[in-house]
């Protein structure tokens, strides 16, 4: 049974708290530690957290609609504070307004994030998704 | 700073006065307090907030009210006259831009230039404190109802001081409903301080025969709060804005859906707060209320939305709320032109008056929600005062540490963030988790009882999935999250 | 013709048939009643409407259906598909044109050139006779949700014929309710008889293991009607339906506006209609009830209109309904667009789905509201029954030519009219004047105390001009008409 | 006190009965003899009706919105049937959609009605015109 610490947060100027809550506990009741920075987190505050706490994942919320902007070179400062190989997802409503999920998930997938959630998602589906990507058996 | 409940003397709040109109320039248009206190009683009384409430209120019709603001004066204005005029908005707000909100008054400024530049507003409401005295003024000057800052700041002194001025009778917000919900790292000293500042200089306006109204802000974060948790807010606020020599209170509450919930919640906000403010010697209070048509998430689609804001404003009339705030069929899509504006309050309106000669009557189901409610905030009340040593500002301040005081999804770091709140089996809001709430064995069984109730009706063990269908739920159409 | 209320032979309905079959050439393609038999038994479960209803009354909720029709077949086909993927109606009508209603099978004829000619529906409906059998059945074979038949036709036989051979599984109307509210002067007994042979053809169907739905209309002329006249109706039509060998009924009712009153409504024609039933020997029957959302005069503004189709969309929900017929926010205007039907089910749909784990809980004002209604609905019900020397057949039409039965505003020559409506102090549909109405002293006693209150509440006398008040409060937006 | 009696109804194609009822017992109690042709009723009932009862006055409602049409001539026929002095009222909704109540007043007026109403008219002013016009004291 291998590190199940992850850090969680909603990145930017957004206050949405709700599904971060549910984040929270969802992950927690799988088993993982989740350490919740809670909102209007910065990039540097996910990076700082997940290096000072060891954590293997991160996962970036964003509900107001400027995820794409908020979550643009995180994966480039990962590497250089050394954490390059850290498992990144992100979800909830990434962009402004109603568009197409495929290219949507195509633009964060390049921007080297590992998964990428559309809204509605049940925490559940990335749990398990997690679990696969840290080999823990359930 | 040592923050107890007790009321400012009148040189503390002008020897701080005075650094607070010296934030921005526009405060120095405001120093000479006894021109605004001159100004306000120069007002006709359609124009004051709590005299239009409490004739509502003795009527027992309940009146509307929008959410509306603008960068500019003159299209701000033009916006209230359509609300009042096309809309038949009985009361009418400024509703304030976020920059304002963060005392970020440079970045407001820039809005406005902008906003003129481009000939269209690029802030998300009304910069009061950049417009300055003389602005405000035309603002009141320019309707014939009562006009009401609505905003989401938390350090407010400067904007209540120039707004008051300027002859609003109404301000909404409070230090601990202007926090928890809206912010991440501010503490409660801080806020519940600042908020003492606009509560005093409201009494002192009424010690000089003015009267302006006070809101504290009810819905919190709008989702799946728990009336006891709303109600034991509000009263605390009520009581902190009372020792400082407020006398007229509109306490506030969010749909939560459930008829018989929202109608026990409404009833029981009105007689617990009077209860409170007697008992802690509050003689003279005047408590009218106010229901906030659904804060969760809206359907895309308009017509859904009218259901929506409909059931909002009937049950709002059934409850005999004194005032209901109104949405609009655009919620979904952000801020709403001003014909979807008015439309909401034309389809508000018309359930206003075909139902003002309706109640719901009292029955076991009615009494019982009421019961519970009323029990459950006398816990968490009396259990702040205990943790305060008798004083509700200390007791505020420790009992959110204790999370004995606990808002469901809040964003701030003050908040303990342990209870879980889930819908029964008739979509009334209970708990499936009570974290530290300080309930007794009685409350904590029924809450129990009741979600074992859908549990067994859904046939599968209460669980965190509740919660997380309840809040995916709104997006279906739907109140309570079924499993498929 | 001599009219009793008994089950006609089978001979008698064929010997009759063939005189209806010949009034309209389309008459002859369905004169092979087997086939249409055959027809109706090869539908799949979703296509039948009363088995949808019995899911839905056994689940505890609303399905919803708008009113729809047009002249040509492609058209009305697309509307119906419209409104069921688009407005995601759960059950979906034909609504027929005037000129049907009336016979008048060359008018609908041009009507339909025309409409072909000028690319836009020139009927106000759907003519389903001269459109005949393999159009007919293409409308139902087009959609995924059972489709009823809905007119205002007195002398429906040869439409019954069709449509039913077409696959329509429920026929609206009724020998009283297609009659004093929509003629002057046809006579009841002409009415009822030839919906004697409506009702047989469904016992045919029935007797020949096909499940037709019957659904007398509920609202008859629409304003102030008190819920025990329009039950009684209900129920005599539910009656002299069973008589002839209906099992499944769908009966109505129209919104009155006041929550308590449609609540007790729905819920005591349930009980009443179940009590008749089975005390006259009608075993086996199956009753579902339906909610006519506001029939009254309507908002010209949609979102006033939105505000009042919501309100019958939560109450028929609260209620219990097993269906509501929704409005749209085109009714001031006229016939609406496909796009506004959509519109009226959608915000309908929002409000059926909120509310679906909800009712009104049991109250003193519920329960007395329940006990007057049935003690009227009875007292009406047994005195025609006496007046009919133990036949409502002839208990019915004795009962109208006597005004023990008696309809506000009809139009009909056969209606006494001599009763008259007004609402009470919190808008309930009392009696100013119960005409000859078979009350005892104390029923009478409790309408003048309502009515009483309400003068009283008012500082007037209670008159007729109440009554043309609350005619006139509805055009203002009001229920109750207050003097100002 | 001279003859009270008048005849009223609903002209035309138009089966709305509500204000009709709402005039008929208005009148009725306001000391008038009223004979109610009920809805649907043609010119020539009309006429009838007041000849065979002698009445002084004819209340013609129209609802639908094609009363203009349906009223036009009246008059005529009243003079052709020997009744040309009688009072001819209306009201309703006369016309088709929202329209200019002054000149649809003076449309009516040309065509011989000596008064006119517009819709949402309370009884108890043609009540009080109609005891005018005919010197009828309270």
């Amino acid at each position: 049974m291998g590190n199940k610490t992850i850090v969680t947060g909603v990145i930017g100027a957004d206050v949405h708290a709700v599904g971060n809550r549910i984040i929270e506990y969802a992950f927690t009741q799988a088993g993982f530690n989740v350490v919740n920075i809670g909102v209007l987190a910065s990039q540097e505050e996910f990076i700082q957290a997940a290096i000072e706490t060891g954590a293997v994942a991160i996962l970036v919320s964003s509900l107001y609609g400027h995820g794409e902007i908020d979550c643009r070179g995180l994966r480039e400062k990962c590497q250089e504070a050394g954490i390059g190989d850290i498992i990144l997802y992100a979800g909830g409503n990434l962009v402004v307004g109603k568009q197409e999920w495929e290219p949507v998930k195509e633009k964060f997938l390049k921007m080297g994030f590992n998964r990428v959630y559309p809204p509605g998602t049940s925490p559940d589906e990335a749990i398990a998704d997690l679990k696969r990507d840290l080999n823990i058996e359930d | 700073m040592d923050l107890v409940n007790k009321k400012w003397s009148v040189d503390k709040l002008m020897s701080i006065r005075k650094e607070v109109l010296a934030t921005w320039h526009t405060g120095k248009d405001v120093e000479d307090i006894e021109e605004g206190i001159k100004y306000q009683k120069s007002l006709p009384k359609n124009k004051i907030f709590a005299a239009k409430l409490l004739e509502a209120k003795e009527k027992g019709i309940t009146l509307v009210q929008p959410r509306a603001g603008v960068a500019l004066v003159n299209e701000h204005i033009a916006l209230l006259q359509y609300l009042q005029n096309e809309g038949g908005a009985d009361l009418l707000p400024s509703t304030i831009d976020s920059y304002t909100r963060q005392n970020r008054y440079e970045e407001a400024q820039k809005g406005i230039e902008e906003s003129i530049k481009s000939g269209r507003s690029l802030l998300n409401g009304f910069p009061a404190v950049n417009h300055g005295l003389e602005n405000c003024r035309r603002v009141v000057e320019s309707v014939n109802v009562p006009v009401q800052v609505r905003h989401g700041t938390p350090d407010a002194r400067l904007l209540a001081e120039i707004t008051l001025a300027a002859g609003f009778t109404d301000y909404e917000g409070g230090g601990i409903s202007y926090n928890i919900p809206y912010a991440k790292n501010v503490s409660l000293e801080k806020t519940i301080y600042d908020w003492q500042y606009v509560d005093r200089l409201i009494g002192f306006y009424y010690e000089n025969g003015v009267i302006i109204n006070r809101e504290p802000f009810g819905p919190l974060t709008g989702t799946l709060v728990p009336p006891c948790i709303s109600h034991a807010v509000a009263i605390v606020e009520a009581i902190l804005a009372a020792e400082q020599g407020v006398h007229y209170l509109t306490l506030g509450y969010g749909q939560c859906g459930n008829l018989i919930q929202d109608v026990a919640a409404l009833q029981t906000l009105q007689e617990l707060s009077e209860e409170y403010l007697q008992k802690f010697g509050y003689e003279n209070r005047h408590i009218t209320t106010v229901f906030h048509q659904w804060m969760g998430g809206f359907p895309q689609d308009e017509a859904k939305a009218f259901g929506v804001i409909s059931w909002g404003a009937a049950t709002a009339t059934l409850g005999k709320a004194t005032k209901v705030i109104v949405k609009t069929p655009h919620e979904a899509m952000g801020i709403p032109t001003k014909e979807a504006n008015a439309q909401g309050l034309k389809a508000t309106k018309q359930l206003v008056n075909m139902l003002k000669d309706q109640t719901i009557p009292l029955s076991k189901e009615l009494e019982e929600e009421k019961e519970i409610i009323k029990k459950e905030t006398r816990a968490i009340l009396d259990a702040i005062f205990k943790i305060g040593e008798g004083d509700f500002a200390k007791g505020i301040v420790r009992g959110f540490e204790a999370g004995i005081i606990d808002i469901p999804f809040a964003p701030s770091r003050y908040n303990a963030g342990r209870i879980l709140p889930a819908r029964d089996n008739n979509g009334a809001i209970r708990l499936l988790d009570a974290g530290d709430l300080p309930f007794d064995k009685e409350i904590l069984e029924y809450h129990k009882k009741k979600i074992q109730e859908r549990g067994d009706a859904e046939g599968r063990e209460p669980s965190f999935q509740m919660v997380i269908d309840d809040i995916y739920a709104i997006g279906k159409g739907m109140l309570v999250g079924r499993p498929n």
